[in-house]
């Protein structure tokens, strides 16, 4: 099977829903001749015309806002906001609008978008592109939320992302789109090529919405991962030796609390990674409901480790980002515990 | 350079405040037939004085009079005054029902029911409205039944809503009204969207976007006018100017330009300023913009001139910032008395047959209100279930939906 | 001493600071010459004149926007969300800029702001009336988060927050406005005149910003609540006759954790409630908090009564809303657990 | 009415991309000196036209003309030579800088040095910029240490800003500049809001508020409009419309109008359009905006009209979507070869004396660069600590920092 990088296997993603159906159109700021900033768009515009694939003023409001009226109109458009740090303008139209349009029209309208971001830091952007706002999609009732791990998982879940009947979030890595990064910023980076998640079906295939995968099997804990974080967590794994089941969560809202709730009953133990800063973070989720679900499981406290709880600084970002030193040292402490 | 004197701070202030004598003097009139019509195609650049004026087609006289004259004929006429007298008496009802805790809310239309109710007929079915809250007109104007619309303000066992939505949030896509958001100014852009769509599509549908005088200071009215700039989509964006934003007049939103029309005109989109008590000028404007839209000419910016004669709302009462009698003196007048007026002037109509229709009306809406009281009221009769609370979230139920729904044992 | 309503104590509040501090200015949609929509800042445009207390454009986005800038010359604007459901046009001023301004100028310039704004529901406000949306502010590293539960403490928090030298989301329970309300919908509402808490000292006085309180000792569990919640605990305790201590957080970030891990240590047990969304609320980071710091005290798993993962209904307002039937349950399962 | 063609979607297309011949044959250079010049109090709608004009001061015989002339003597023009040359090669030296993995990110000025060169010197001890990551000639011009701002690009442990933000997103506060977010837009309501705290309090300090033309499109440039019109805030507006925003240009985020400037017509704000190429003219215009400011006679809009010669960032390649050599076209010239031929002609400048200032000005861009190199660079030397990191979140740090400090270890 032919390898791709991320940001490949999302072009095809792209590529393979507008070809099946007309109505799926793509837009966003830079996105339609020159094909988006990270190109994720490059020659969907030679391919599908300028009705379906063009540049948009520099308006994330104006970017959703209007894809929720074409939502309510029959097209199901897959839109880019150029990093999720720069989502909050179409923070309103996402939240009062496109999550709760089917709900207070009982079914009269609807909103099948999408809302594509490059998301997380390791790159050196600084405040405004390194964030990973999750946690402010996962409160809204209506919408769901997705973070793909690999190109594999990427263009099967943007696939179904984009035929979803519902407003689908869907949060790249970016620090993910030539490779699966392990933390470990001062070693040679492994391309998508040499890994076999980079290997991607051609044509149209679905990885269903709502559920997770286990990347690594294990019994003596828990590691409740998504996106850049699954890399993390192999390497600490194996860097501290701890067999631990890692779950790759894929989607977080709706959240497979079933494969969640099997893992840890199993382990008994539970360490939570993820970029974002930590309170409020979508982890405090995950640490509620492991402890609702499977207390009478668990030999150890839930451990959370994630971005601190500071603005994504710039010179300091291998302070800021949660590598397998930290994670493994919370994986030690949450086995001694 | 610090011989300056210091700066002062500016916060517009209206005319008059309670206690004060009403006084619309500084608002200039033009003569009704005054205004001219320009050629849909013709180039913006040349009838940017139109945003700045008042397109009017009714005189002191009740004659219809200049170029904006004659779109309509008197069957046309009679139902249109019908529809301001059904939606007159529809909120009167809703208005007395709130007060009895029929519903928890409620907002009227008094002094503003030519603008949606002479709009809707210049519409085509398929063609798609983003109303606010104050355009039932649209509703009433395109024959959706009266009893939903109170189904939906009762909350009760009928309301096609299920009891999710705010009292006179409705939404009926068959008759081209948009779900209505409780944010203001959201769906100005979703208009703007869904006319993109069907030009995209190829299609022939053109969308309606509508917002507040106050609402246009949201950030939405921006990119509205943005994307239908740009993308020239086939849409029509009114603004009705009731002068009020709840207790704050029009002067804070608008600021130093003259008019809310006058916005268009920064992005190159015709911008019109039209009487909106005048059935016959808004149903003229409203043609005017929508076959622009329709020939793919691209946006039109409507502002309508009107006031709001009521409270805000029920949880309203204005008498606290504005004059009691200001709607008295408001020059445009009152649109069913013009109307009923010019019919009179066209001898199609009389005061007899006023009184008659006036009583049919009333009827009819009562007529209504039964049926749907019989369906329940707010908290008397049936209701939606506890149930229908969490159906439609999404369009098929996720797990943690389910097991709530199990919690609540509903 | 005089008992004021909640809205009184927020008046006189803004009063004592505007008189105090010359550099205090209020401002927000129908806040200036009407006085607010729930008239909290009813007389201050009189008192002060309008350079000071003043009427703005529907413009969220405008009034947070242009209270940024004034903090930064020197002001302290204390500004009004007319209600929280509309806060999110001006998410991205609070969350980008406001939050972020004194880190990435390392203190050069400033942020000291109070936005305003009554939440919850209870008021048969339906979707866009309702909303607690804490959880998507208690997110964002460099923010304050406050809810008071009552007169007295509302004064006093409100003083502190405008003095703080940072931005501080200053979230007011609407259905306190009037009276300390339990949830019990269908009886007669109690006035603050009747509660002691309605007691509110004439002047300046500061409550600390996090800081909670104890509003009720108890030694069979933790109840973790705020705003409206703190009466549906005590309602639910009194019904239930379970020995529940009540904790009301008042400040929700920085939180008072030393507050929260010395009574579930105590207890034992826990129960967080909050009418917001259940997942990914503020319960879940109580939660995840409670479990890492008190794990092993703990004696059954930490429940959270929330609202449901629907947007808020208008109908089934009192089927949303979590009151003291729904809680007391909890509470008993998590005796028995 | 069913009969109507079918809708087409339109997109805006620039006339040339990679490959074809650049052509700005459709651009309207108006002849310098040819626009007029109203008086600072001249109300507003009595000069719309400017709008849709270019003040433009220098001709093409480098003669300075027109009644827009006359602004500076020959010192100031010396200095602001210097001032943009000195910006041009500290961005040659940061480019470099890059691309040695000294710093992670650069952003130029190339061929718009003029504007934030000259605008800074129409300003007074105490005004404030709310500037975009494109105006590094305030701090330039304004007297900023050049080691500070080589500091802050290094992110190194002198770094003023403790290496917390990405390079070029400086903040220097006792020069006027507010601190740069990396959000585009945001900060031009901020300005609005500084100016009406300056007017609240009685001030004379005004405010200037920077945005691209891409950047107009965002929701913040409506808001700070609204707001700067309706409370008169004395503040200066600027829009840099260099042609691009990244690779989209400038006709997707204008639309229909003609001009970024006539946005600000329907606001009734004052707007004019410049020649931002043109030191003079940029600074004339710039003295008249803040005069109108600072006589409490409220905003104005200015566009600066310019092209972005260089990438957007040191992350972009246009070659992918325009011309390589439309610059080379680009009618309104280079702003620093402009001045200097002006200086010439003027008799206060000579070949000669420029080529030794170029050789001075790299001089000193190179001593600032190797004094600051001492204190480090992004990967190498001196750094700030990851202790910084934790500090000046909040005035206080709150206990659960401190926690995540001691748990970090540092
Ligand atoms: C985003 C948002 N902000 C504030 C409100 C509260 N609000 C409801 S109606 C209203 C006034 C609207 O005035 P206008 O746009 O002139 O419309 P009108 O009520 O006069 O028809 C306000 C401020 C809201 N619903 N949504
Ligand atoms: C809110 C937001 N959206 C998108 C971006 C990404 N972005 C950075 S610069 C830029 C183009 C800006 O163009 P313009 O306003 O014309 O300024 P110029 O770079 O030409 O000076 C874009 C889209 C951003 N920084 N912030
Ligand atoms: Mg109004
Ligand atoms: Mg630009």
């Amino acid at each position: 099977m032919p390898r791709k990088t991320m940001i490949e296997a999302i072009r095809d993603a792209m590529d393979v829903s507008m070809e099946r159906d007309d109505n799926v159109v793509v837009f966003g700021e830079d996105v339609g001749y020159f094909g988006g900033v990270f190109r994720a768009t490059q020659g969907l515009q030679q391919k599908y015309g300028s009705s379906r694939c063009f540049d948009t003023p520099i308006s994330e409001l104006g970017i959703v806002g209007t894809a929720v009226g074409m939502a309510s109109y029959g097209l199901k458009p897959c839109v880019e906001v150029q990093f999720a740090d720069y989502v909050y303008p179409a923070y309103d139209q996402i939240v009062s609008e496109a999550a709760r349009l089917r709900y207070r029209s009982n079914g009269q309208f609807t909103c099948p978008i999408v809302v594509r971001m490059p998301t997380g830091g390791g790159i050196f952007g600084g405040q405004t592109h390194s964030q990973s706002p999750e946690a402010l999609f996962t409160h809204v009732s209506g919408l769901k939320v997705v973070v793909p791990s690999n190109p594999h998982d990427a263009k099967g879940l943007l696939i179904a992302a984009i035929a979803d009947p519902d407003p689908v979030i869907f949060l790249e890595p970016k620090r993910l789109y030539n490779g699966p990064f392990d933390g470990h910023h001062d070693r040679p980076v492994t391309p998508w090529s040499k890994h076999e998640l980079g290997e991607v079906p051609a044509g149209y295939y679905e990885i269903p919405l709502g559920k997770a995968a286990v990347r690594r099997e294990g019994k003596d804990m828990t590691v409740l991962a998504y996106g850049t974080m699954v890399y993390v967590a192999e390497a600490a794994a194996s860097e501290t030796g701890i067999d631990a089941e890692i779950v790759d969560l894929r989607t977080l809202l709706p959240l497979d609390l079933d494969a969640i709730v099997a893992s840890v009953s199993k382990t008994g133990r539970c360490v939570i990674v993820h970029e974002a800063t930590g309170t409020s973070g979508f982890g405090a989720e995950l640490a509620a409901l492991v402890q609702q679900h499977c207390f009478f499981h668990l030999e150890a406290p839930i451990a959370r480790v994630t971005g601190w709880d500071t603005p994504y600084p710039h010179a300091q970002e291998w302070d800021y980002f949660p590598g397998p030193a930290r994670l493994g040292r919370a994986m030690l402490e949450t086995m001694e515990a | 350079m610090s011989e300056d004197a210091p700066l002062r701070f500016h916060v517009p202030e209206p005319e008059v405040r309670p206690g004060d004598r009403p006084d619309f003097s500084n608002v200039k009139i033009p003569q009704a037939g005054s205004v001219r019509r320009p050629s849909v195609d013709e180039d913006a650049e040349q009838f940017r004085d139109l945003a700045y004026s008042i397109i009017r087609v009714l005189n002191r006289k009740g004659e219809a009079v200049g170029p904006w004259a004659g779109t309509l004929d008197d069957e046309e006429l009679l139902q249109g005054l019908r529809h301001m007298m059904l939606l007159r008496a529809f909120d009167a009802r809703m208005q007395m029902a709130q007060r009895q805790g029929k519903t928890s809310f409620y907002m009227q239309h008094m002094g503003e029911e030519a603008i949606s109710c002479a709009f809707r007929k210049a519409l085509n079915p398929g063609d798609m409205n983003f109303p606010t809250y104050r355009q039932a007109g649209l509703l009433i104007a395109g024959g959706y039944p009266m009893v939903d619309m109170m189904n939906q303000i009762f909350s009760n066992e009928a309301d096609p809503l299920k009891g999710r939505q705010l009292p006179v949030m409705y939404s009926a896509k068959d008759h081209g009204f948009f779900s209505i958001s409780g944010n203001l100014g959201t769906q100005f852009v979703q208009a703007v969207g869904w006319a993109m769509a069907s030009a995209i599509k190829g299609d022939s549908k053109i969308a309606a976007g509508w917002i507040g005088d106050g609402s246009t200071a949201e950030s939405d009215f921006h990119a509205a006018l943005v994307f239908a700039s740009t993308y020239r989509a086939p849409v029509v964006l009114n603004i009705v100017n009731n002068q009020w934003a709840i207790s704050t007049f029009q002067g804070i939103a608008r600021g130093g330009s003259g008019t809310f029309a006058a916005r268009g005109l920064g992005f190159g989109i015709p911008a019109l300023r039209v009487d909106g008590n005048d059935y016959l000028a808004v149903h003229a404007v409203a043609s005017w913009a929508a076959e622009r839209a329709r020939r793919n000419l691209g946006p039109t910016l409507v502002e309508y001139v009107t006031y709001r004669v009521g409270a805000h709302s029920t949880s309203d009462d204005p008498s606290a910032y504005r004059p009691k009698t200001e709607s008295e003196v408001w020059p445009l007048g009152d649109p069913v008395i013009r109307l009923k007026n010019h019919l009179i002037v066209r001898g199609a109509w009389s005061e007899e047959r006023h009184k008659q229709a006036e009583a049919e009306v009333l009827d009819e809406v009562i007529t209504a209100q039964k049926a749907a009281e019989k369906n329940g009221t707010l908290h008397a009769g049936g209701k939606p279930s506890a149930r229908d609370m969490f159906e439609g979230v999404y369009a098929e139920m996720p797990p943690h939906l389910r097991r709530q729904r199990q919690q609540a044992g509903v």
